[in-house]
């Protein structure tokens, strides 16, 4: 074993001797500070790796030779050696990062370097309170030294202002720390801790004084702009190392001293960190600076962590865990952005757009802000659960609300900056290249964040039954992501297949996981195969497709609320990248994104009042919810209906799925909005329903459905965007959902399930076909299209056979669904949402006629004459699904019985009869088969009979229109389905007004105005900065001890 | 204007603190835990009557490597912030004439001022001074030298070597500590000699003397970097 | 005795931040704070501490001084 | 004669920062920073005087009578750092305003707000 006092004498020799090499022994001088680092490396991980065995006591180093208090001491614990080991990885990698930048600057740089990664070693280790003062000293003067490797008139700046304002924090610590020493008679830390100078009220102002400066170190929000300032201007090596290393070593000294005045002064440093968590993400909404940006970032998760010391109290021994998760990910996620920034050198988040010449580099991005969010797999997602959890059982609200705000905020830019990195079309994008010794350390890092996100789940309850299995597998479609499509696709297939025939057995006698299990992965299989007509090698398609049938088969196998969670996280995040692949998809992925996590933010909080109620981790927990038991089912249904995009929630839908790739629509639309679906029937059914405010919840959710119908067809007959049109008819449908099963009974549940298999079916067909279709002729509007049915007669039937089932007109099996649905009504006696129903079913025809009669009926335009039927890979499943459709239709009690006898326990009245084919209810009754078979024998018969009169018919050619003597403006407005409804639309056009879309356009333009009107304190003058920290400290004196 | 009268008005919450601070200090009648320990055990512990350098030197050893770290970063900053490259220095600037008297008093005087630096360095576990207080007389001298021929270039390989020698010497001197006493800058590698000798103490005299020679050092190096860059082109 | 000296300099040394502060030409305020330094040394004998008041005598009112010197001489050499 | 030498040190501190929060002059900021500097050291050694008692400086050991001999050691060893200290940090920011200088040809506080927001 290494003592760790080598760690700081070799650092120090070497940069003493480092000197004598001068400028002619550049190279020697580099690899010296390297060994050195690597040594100090070395050092902390052997003492790390011997703790986290057990087989060492805590290391107390005496200097000097005499006990404390006499003399200065260091401590090497498993905490020092976990943050002496991060603090020198991160010194190294970063040292091999800036090989070159050192080089040019001088041995002198690499002295500095070195003694500044010294200077944080001890900065943890030491347990002398004037020692740490020193050392403190030694760190931002070097840090003070190497902003000026940018050697230009910002760095000059930033480095000034840090001079100043870290030059008067210091000294506030200094007076501190003399009069600790003066009421203590000792500069040792544990005995000034033992001295408990907190109860005196003559004592407690040396207390004031530390914690002060040492929150002043952590840059506090709004005192900080000092700290944002080098974070913009120095290096993104060096941001990367205050980011990184600094704020680490900053928060362990808190954390060191946290006990130093008692729980009420906990309380101050918790909500000191809750403000900056909150307003420093806040402030970076409207930031357009990469390096700034990770500025605000990197001061908020320090906010977040700071918090997390304050509560140190309230998380008990959990407190380690979470701090670590969500340090771990900062750390690691932050060096990885600004290193990956200086790779990149773009003024504006904007220039990002570069990144995805380089798919590798999109890769680490996403890896870097997903840990940041607080995704799986990462570490950070383990530790944010665990926060939630545990506050939750203490009941603070407050700070659970604090956190998933700040969460929230911090996603807003995150997400908006990763999507510009995707999606965005930037002119000005700058020429970079990748140099080895740059890109290996971001490598590093995230490889780090995956491996400790793996080694950190079974640390948590319930997180040792996540299955790994899906996500090896994403993972292995990565690794093959250079093969062409054909070999990716039949490898994905094959592993859907694989998997259903893994997880038939487990499900076998789940009845309500079967269907949605069948759902997910047919529905994968089936759009999968359509994606054999594409040409290439699609990067990066296929990983993020298996990402979201992962997340999505995960939630259906998951048992307990961790894993769910889990799963649902890795589902967005997966369609997240499916939707945002879309041509035009950048602001629809986005706002995807914004609902999603706000939607999980939300569940996660119902979440944490179900295990804050029974300490049972398992999704039966949600099943006797005592506390707030009407907020947490109200949040986890507003988080499903998130995902259903009911109203209010909706309006990421339309783009989202109208955008999307061909074969990624009926992914999204037909499959994903079903897990919020699954969600709310899971929620239902756990529901107490002889609570009050359970049937309050669902008798508002009952209206929001019927009202979500009405608005979704509405919007849909308005449309000239066949897809779009196609995506409000989701809403719609997912609408009569969530009103079927918000009426919780019998048959409302039947008419439910129905709609959910029907959906699934017609609009897996539809969008497959439109799309298709919407490929071919190049054009999204349905008035440049039109008699399409001789081209595509194969896609005007399937087109016709879904249109019947959305219609319910018989003998399909969304009449099935209707039939039961109006049954449910009037047996519930919603009679007036019934009528709402009723009407937005009369609409429904309005937008089916427009779609079926705009692309394939009337002219056809000259510009597609030559077009050919779709591709068969999209018929072939588009009829497997027509299929499936003619037997639900001809046969609905060979899946609607079982479901009646799963339900049945829930449900105590048997609404339902069946005679043989026959459903009975009081209200009537109605036999599929018998409907089938009258039907089809008058169908055939008719069409027969048409066949042989349009044999006599005479054949009309189309001809010209010729306008006399003008040319329409816009040619559009010619076309007989161009604003078809022009009417309804002046009468009834009010329940479409864009409402809501300006409702959140509002509540979007209020946080950045709020967030532009704060960051005005950023004025930029170094003097108004010093002042903001004087400020700071005598307003906190006033609040924490002005009261005597 | 109103500006002045906010800071003004945050300075007056600062007084406040400050007030408070005043007001709980109550005068010191006796030693605290601490001082009372140096008082009654520095001396034959550490063997130096200056009980302020026992401390610095080895009590506290460890922060004056810190100490002497922060000159050192401050010297190597400076020197590659204000880059002191040969293509830097105009190839004939003017030469200024400096008086005679100043020229031939400095070549009288700076071995003095040396002598007197070293002094007090040497002698720090004994009397009032030190490292700090010597180099920064050792500093001094150099500066006249300076002064006296702007032409003459603070001879960095002599300084660098200096620098150099007595920082690894302060660090491995502590290094012997852990090897053959107590620990990390343990003043018992030597024998404590005779109270109140000038070899006494310890390695007391020799670290003060790697402080002192170092801190000339670094001081001059700033120094030297400071006049050096008003050759620098603009 | 020592009070009235004690006080002396104190007020000296205020007086001395005062100049430094807010006198217009640089090169006194850097006297002036060279000399509230001296004041400070002084203080700090008085207060039995007669390693601090050489080092500051020294360091603080020495070097400091002359570096800021320095660093005026260059600045003014440029505006020139 | 303590409280005088310490009230005089906060008094120098206040000095100190009002010369750092009002003057445009960087140099001016730079020497409040001193001043603030020099009022930290007094307070500190005013600290660790104990009254009547002579300097930490003993003639032989005697280890029962040191203690009543001297006043606190220790606050004038940790100033002796923080002077030092101080004069590193003074250092760095003289370059930073040589440097500042050479950037805009100017030493206006004013002059230096490129960072913003």
């Amino acid at each position: 074993m290494v003592g760790p006092i080598y760690i700081i004498a070799v650092a120090l020799g070497l940069a003493f001797v480092m000197g004598l090499f001068g400028k002619s022994l550049k190279n020697l001088s580099e690899w010296a500070m390297l060994a050195g680092l690597g040594f100090m490396t070395f050092v902390s991980g052997q003492w790390l790796l011997e703790f986290m065995n057990n087989t060492r006591a805590v290391e107390t180093i005496f200097t000097a030779g005499f006990k404390p208090p006499y003399s200065i001491n260091l401590q090497m614990g498993i905490q020092e050696a976990f943050f002496t080991f991060i603090i020198n990885v991160v010194g190294l990698l970063g040292g091999i990062y800036l090989f070159k930048d050192l080089k040019q600057t001088g041995p002198n740089a690499m002295m500095v370097f070195l003694v500044f990664v010294m200077s944080l070693n001890v900065v943890v280790m030491t347990r002398d309170m004037f020692n740490l003062f020193v050392f403190l000293e030694v760190g931002s003067i070097a840090t003070a030294g190497l902003i000026l490797l940018n050697n230009n008139g910002n760095a000059l700046q930033a480095g000034m202002k840090y001079l100043i304002a870290t030059g008067i924090i210091s000294s506030i610590l200094l007076v501190g720390i003399i009069y600790a020493y003066y009421f203590s008679g000792s500069l040792n830390i544990d005995d000034i801790l033992a001295a408990n100078l907190g109860a005196s009220k003559v004592t407690v102002i040396a207390v004031f004084l530390i914690y002060v400066s040492v929150l002043l170190e952590l840059k506090p929000f709004p005192a900080n702009g000092w700290g944002i300032d080098v974070y913009t201007a120095a290096n993104p090596g060096i941001g990367a190392l205050v980011s990184a290393a600094s704020a680490s070593a900053s928060l362990f000294v808190l954390y060191k001293l946290a006990s130093l005045g008692g729980a009420e002064w906990l309380n101050y440093i918790a909500i000191i960190g809750g403000i900056t968590f909150v307003g420093s993400n806040l402030i970076g909404t409207k930031q357009e600076s990469p390096n700034r940006l990770l500025g605000y970032s990197s001061i908020g998760q320090i906010g977040l962590l700071t918090m997390i010391v304050g509560l140190s109290n309230i998380l008990g021994e959990k407190m380690i865990f979470i701090a670590s998760g969500i340090l771990i990910s900062h750390y690691a996620a932050k060096a990885g952005l600004f290193w990956l920034s200086g790779i990149i050198n773009a003024k504006d988040i904007k220039g990002w757009a570069a990144l995805r010449k380089s798919p590798f580099l999109l890769f680490l991005f996403g890896t870097f802000v997903f840990a940041l969010i607080g995704f799986p797999p990462f570490p950070s997602f383990f530790g944010k659960w665990e926060l939630i959890m545990t506050l939750a059982t203490g009941g603070h609200w407050a700070w659970m609300v604090t956190i998933l705000v700040g969460s929230f905020i911090e996603g807003i830019y995150l997400f908006r900056w990763l999507g510009y990195a995707i999606k965005l079309d930037h002119d000005e994008l700058p020429d970079f290249k990748i140099e080895w010794n740059k890109i290996f350390p971001v490598w590093i890092m995230a490889i780090v964040l995956y491996a400790v996100g793996v080694y950190v789940s079974p640390l948590t309850e319930g997180g040792m039954f996540i299955n790994y299995l899906p996500l090896m597998f994403v993972l292995f479609l990565f690794a093959i992501d250079f093969l062409p499509i054909y070999i990716k696709n039949t490898v994905s297939i094959g592993g859907i297949i694989w998997y259903m025939f893994h997880i038939y057995p487990v499900l076998e006698n789940d009845l309500l996981r079967l269907i949605f299990a069948g759902i997910f992965l047919i529905g994968g299989v089936l759009t999968l195969m359509a994606g054999y007509n594409k040409k290439g090698t699609r990067k990066g398609f296929y990983p993020m497709a298996m990402m979201m049938y992962a997340g999505l088969i995960g939630i259906i196998e998951s048992s307990s609320m961790l894993e769910f969670f889990f799963s649902w996280e890795l589902m967005t995040a997966g369609s997240y990248f499916l939707i945002i692949r879309g041509k035009r998809s950048l602001p629809h992925g986005y706002s995807y994104m914004l609902f999603s996590i706000g939607g999980a933010y939300a569940i996660l909080f119902g979440f944490g009042l179900a295990f804050a109620s029974g300490f049972d981790t398992s999704l039966a927990a949600l099943g006797d919810i005592n506390i707030l038991p009407t907020l947490a089912y109200s949040l986890l249904a507003v988080g499903f209906m998130t995902k259903t995009a009911s109203l209010g929630l909706h309006i990421w839908l339309p783009g989202a799925h109208g955008e999307a790739e061909s074969d990624v629509s009926p992914m999204v639309s037909a499959i994903l909005l079903k897990a919020g679906v699954f969600g709310l029937m899971l929620l239902f059914l756990y529901m107490d329903r002889a609570s009050a405010g359970a049937n309050n919840l669902w008798y508002v959710l009952g209206w929001v459905g019927a009202l979500t119908t009405l608005v979704g067809n509405m919007s849909a007959a308005f449309q000239e965007d066949a897809k779009r049109l196609l995506a409000y008819s989701s809403i719609a449908q997912l609408g009569y959902i969530l009103f079927a099963l918000s009426i919780m009974t019998h048959l409302g549940w039947l008419a439910g399930f129905t709609y959910t298999i029907n959906h699934f079916l017609f609009k897996a067909i539809l969008f497959l076909v439109v799309g298709g279709i919407v490929v071919k002729l190049g054009t999204h509007n349905m008035y440049e299209m039109g008699g399409m049915i001789k081209k595509m007669p194969f896609s005007f039937i399937a087109v016709l056979i879904s249109i019947i089932v959305i219609g319910g007109i018989p003998p399909l099996s969304g009449f099935a669904g209707k039939w039961l649905f109006y049954n449910a009504i009037l047996e519930k006696g919603w009679y007036f949402q019934g009528a709402l129903i009723f009407f937005s079913g009369i609409v429904a025809f309005l937008y089916l006629y427009k779609l079926i009669h705009s692309i394939f009926l009337g002219q056809l335009k000259d510009n597609h004459r030559t077009v050919k039927e779709i591709s068969a890979w999209i018929l072939v499943p588009s009829y497997i699904l027509i299929i499936g459709i003619m037997i639900f239709s001809a046969f609905p009690h060979w899946i609607l019985k079982p479901i009646e006898t799963m339900i049945a326990p829930y449900f105590s009245s048997q609404a339902l009869m069946w005679d043989g084919t026959k459903a009975l209810t009081s209200y009537g009754y109605w036999d599929g088969t018998t409907i089938m078979i009258v039907v089809g024998t008058a169908f055939v018969l008719l069409l027969t009979w048409l066949i042989v009169l349009s044999a006599k018919a005479k054949k009309i050619e189309q001809f010209n229109i010729v306008f006399a003597a003008e040319r329409p403006f816009r040619p559009e407005t010619t076309h007989v389905s161009y604003n078809i409804y022009a009417g309804y639309k002046k009468a009834l056009g009010f329940v479409v007004a864009p409402g809501i879309t300006i409702f959140w356009n509002v509540v979007s333009t209020f946080v950045l105005e709020v967030a532009n009107w704060f960051r005005r304190i950023y004025s930029g003058n170094m003097q108004n900065y010093a002042l903001h920290v004087v400020l700071y400290i005598v307003v906190f004196y006033l609040i924490a001890l002005g009261g005597f | 204007m109103i500006k002045k009268w906010i800071i003004l008005g945050i300075l007056a919450g600062m007084g406040l603190i400050f007030f408070d601070l005043f007001s709980a200090f109550r005068g010191n009648e006796t030693l605290g835990k601490t001082a009372d320990y140096y008082a009654r055990h520095g001396a034959e512990e550490v063997g130096a009557s200056n009980i302020v350098t026992a401390i610095v030197v080895t009590y506290r050893g460890f922060d004056t490597l810190g100490e002497v770290t922060i000159l050192f970063l401050t010297a190597a900053i400076i020197s590659f912030v204000l880059k002191i490259r040969q293509e830097d220095i105009l190839p004939n600037r003017p030469i200024r004439i400096t008086s005679e008297l100043l020229d031939s008093a400095s070549q009288v005087i700076v071995p003095v001022i040396f002598m007197v630096g070293i002094y007090i360095f040497v002698n720090g576990h004994l009397t009032p001074g030190g490292g700090f207080p010597g180099g920064a007389v050792i500093a001094s001298g150099v500066l006249l030298m300076i002064l006296s021929n702007p032409n003459f270039s603070v001879s960095h390989k002599v300084i660098a070597w200096v620098e150099s020698i007595s920082g690894v010497g302060f660090v491995l001197l502590g290094v012997m500590g852990i090897l053959f006493a107590g620990g990390f800058l343990d003043n018992r590698v030597l024998g404590l000699g005779d109270f109140g000798k000038l070899f006494s103490a310890g390695i007391i005299p020799f670290i003060y003397s790697f402080i002192g020679l170092k801190v000339g050092a670094e001081l001059s190096n700033i120094l030297g970097a400071i006049s050096h860059a008003q050759n620098e082109k603009n | 005795m020592f009070v009235v000296i004690a006080i002396f300099i104190g007020v000296a040394s205020l007086i001395g931040g005062y100049i430094a502060i807010h006198h217009e030409d640089l090169s006194v305020a850097i006297i002036a704070s060279g000399l509230v330094s001296l004041f400070a040394s002084i203080i700090f004998l008085l207060l039995a501490a007669p390693d601090v008041a050489m080092t500051e005598a020294a360091i603080g009112s020495g070097l400091t001084t002359l570096i800021f010197f320095y660093v005026l001489n260059k600045i003014r050499q440029r505006n020139d | 004669m303590e409280y005088i030498a310490i009230s005089t040190g906060f008094a120098l501190m206040l000095l100190g920062l009002w010369g750092i929060l009002s003057q445009k002059n960087l140099i001016k900021i730079v020497l409040g920073f001193t001043i603030f500097d020099t009022g930290i050291n007094i307070v500190m050694v005013s600290i660790g005087y104990v009254k009547g008692k002579a300097a930490p400086i003993l003639d032989v050991i005697n280890a029962s009578e040191a203690a009543n001999k001297i006043v606190d050691p220790v606050p004038q060893a940790l100033v002796l750092t923080a002077i030092v200290i101080g004069l590193g940090v003074t250092a760095l920011m003289l370059v930073y305003v040589l440097k500042l200088h050479r950037e805009k040809n100017s030493l206006d506080i004013n002059s230096f707000k490129d960072l913003k927001w």
